[in-house]
């Protein structure tokens, strides 16, 4: 299968300063076995795009501990203590978005968009130095779309073409991420031949993703574990 | 049974929802109106992707990516579907959410609220809060009235940072069902321990009394 | 089922002067039936928003012969030579815009988008008298968001609760019309029980759908006929 | 066999094709190019939502949902996917399109197109044409290099609308095959019955012979 790689082969794929998109709601859909790998990777400095920044040692708060995130552009950094840490003492920049502006911008990037006006947020902190209009009688804030240099994305299943699709709650940013980074490396829990996923029921389409990894982390009961 | 405060406010909220309503429930007591909804036609929705939420499971049938928006584990009912995040926060923005049932830190009195920065403490986590306080159709805040050291949740002018300038519907507490006009509050509904007056002795500043129920 | 109609019962729900999302890409993926029944109700003087005006006497051509279209908004209008005529002699309306941009402003109505920054259309005459704006040194044109009063639309399956899936590309327009109206009315070729369609495979959710009507019309080799 | 004109550009239009490539066809003689196609992991993109866009079917086979741009019935190939108009056009407008293969009736010095308009007629019909010159990585524009009348649609300025202030990367003709650098035309190419010095005076214009193949 063309696509698959080890996590530890992507190695060269990464660069210091890079911005990555990174799939997950909680852990609940994020590419733990490529996170992993990353935080062993020697580039660092990154700017990570994605909803909060893992949890209790597992996605990107690892990638964090080891130091190699300059800056997190997100929704929900309160539950990361070490992050608010490292934020106060200004060795982490914070970009706080509203959950659903952070989806359409990472959408709209992906999609050609270049920004667009959402009621989001209107009269709050987060409005700060954002332009305001009002459109057919309504007010919006101005937001910019966001692309990135390579997705960290987290599916269900692969066909060998490289099509997606994900399960229940841990879909989130992934789809959306998958369309707006120049690489995207998707980490999948099954491998299935071309045409067992119907061509109705694929979410994200064999020519968004570069490449698949086999994830190492099973499910059970109330957590994930390291299995394969 | 007597029920406490908390569980008190969560069923005057469900037994205002209507047949037919899509309802996004927050964290807190906002969690708790689940149970006393008796309408089956009542969708539930999370904004991580998720319409027509059930019940928790039993701790043998936990999937941990089946969860709701504050990560607890959840059922599904019989015509659920799941989607992506720019699709779920489509569904509030756009409109189609009719109820966002949401906890706060204040509310003022023309109805706007604060509901995501804590006290002294930096502001690093929004969530969806602001989302559903733009899109939601109507916006019903379920709190206790009064913070732990005593004073009203209620006030004149917020001191927290606000949520949005989309005011909200009503505030439901364990004493009173608040709704707002033009400044003024307008008390629906009493069925505490307070009366009329001893209420705003409490709040400190004027209510307007309009049993509408 | 609460939500099936027969299309005659739905007369009451229109009324002079609304403006109708319908869906289809020619006639692949029009309420086709609904639509026959639409020329027949009392109201008119309709705003509509539809990719073309329909073909060959179906669809929207059945409706804009009967006199109740007043203003068309679209991407391709060319091939229907009676709307041309209309046009030229001032009796309808017709705004163009480019598919894309159609299909986008109708995806930011029902999402709460107040409109959006795209490239296409730079440089041209469909750019006349909008904005342009440069982000991230990239020229975007600025576009609103449509809605409409109802969305009239075709999906292959509903289930009992008003889910939907589509079938091939008649999908097209469908999903972004079904929640960017106040009143939705979905025609399907099939209604099954709850359950049958799978929850990840569902394309729009049942709250998005008002009511549900039957198709007529059934598919023989190269076009659809009449027939039920 | 010598292929006509219209078969000759779609051939060597079908030769540009590298592995990989997400490829949409418009109508006319970028149609044609899928047969010329040799290599399997070229995926045909088509706007009305498919991506891996098959031959036409028999006609005992035709299904007229299953349809392609201009609205002929198609096939599908094992690994395709069905999606809606928006997605569609956000992979064009994205850059997930690696080549838009599109007719035209003028190409100016520049590479501007001029490809929906039709001369003396009302403009009422513009299609995806415009999303697929702003949006595909690369333009390739496929056409016969003289109108009937004779007169070169390779012109110094366009006398027709403009698709867009995007430029086109290539204009692959039955003569040649020109690309397009800071107003200079640059015959890349040349295959057909006429010499440079020809093709040079037919078009009215100076170019410049640069053979890069």
């Amino acid at each position: 299968m063309k696509k698959l790689r080890k996590p530890e082969e992507l190695s060269t794929l990464f660069e210091d300063s890079m911005r990555l998109l990174v799939g997950g709601f909680g852990i609940s859909g994020t590419p733990l076995t490529v996170l992993d790998a990353l935080a062993k990777f020697e580039a660092g400095n990154y700017e990570v795009v994605s909803n909060n920044l893992g949890d209790n040692g597992k996605g990107l708060h690892k990638v964090f501990m080891a130091g190699k995130i300059d800056k997190a552009i997100g929704s929900f950094f309160t539950i990361n203590k070490e992050a608010i840490e490292a934020w106060s003492k200004g060795e982490l920049k914070i970009e706080l978005l509203p959950q659903g502006t952070l989806a359409e911008a990472i959408r709209c990037g992906g999609a050609g968009i270049g920004g667009f006006y959402t009621p989001t947020a209107l009269g709050t902190k987060l409005a700060e130095g954002k332009e305001v209009r009002e459109i057919d009688g309504v007010r919006y804030l101005f937001e910019k779309a966001i692309k990135g240099d390579i997705a960290l994305i987290k599916a269900d299943k692969a066909d060998k073409a490289g099509n997606l699709v994900y399960h229940s709650t841990a879909r989130n940013f992934n789809p959306m991420m998958a369309t707006a980074a120049k690489i995207v490396i998707a980490e999948v829990d099954e491998i299935v031949e071309i045409g067992e996923i119907s061509p109705e029921e694929i979410v994200t389409p064999h020519i968004y993703v570069d490449y698949i990894v086999k994830s190492k982390y099973v499910k059970q009961g109330g957590s994930y574990i390291e299995a394969r | 049974m007597k029920l406490d405060n908390r569980e008190l406010i969560a069923k005057k909220i469900a037994e205002e929802l209507q047949d037919g309503d899509v309802v996004n429930l927050g964290v807190g007591i906002p969690t708790l109106v689940a149970k006393y909804i008796e309408n089956h036609n009542v969708y539930l929705q999370t904004e991580n992707g998720l319409i027509g939420m059930g019940p928790p499971p039993d701790k043998d049938n936990i999937d941990i990516d089946l969860i709701d928006a504050s990560k607890s584990p959840v059922t599904i009912t019989p015509e659920a579907s799941f989607f992506d995040s720019a699709f779920s926060f489509g569904m509030i923005r756009g409109g189609h959410v009719d109820v966002a049932v949401l906890g706060t830190l204040e509310v003022d009195c023309y109805g706007e609220i604060a509901n995501w920065s804590v006290p002294n403490q930096p502001i690093l986590g929004v969530g969806g809060a602001m989302d559903l306080v733009a899109g939601a159709k109507k916006v019903i805040v379920a709190s206790t009235l009064f913070t732990k050291d005593g004073s009203p949740k209620l006030v004149k002018k917020l001191t927290l940072e606000s949520s949005g300038e989309r005011k909200v519907d009503q505030f439901v507490t364990e004493y009173a069902n608040f709704v707002f006009q033009d400044g003024e509050v307008i008390v629906k509904d009493i069925y505490g321990s307070f009366s009329f007056e001893e209420l705003e002795e409490k709040i400190g500043f004027p209510l307007k009394l309009k049993i509408t129920k």
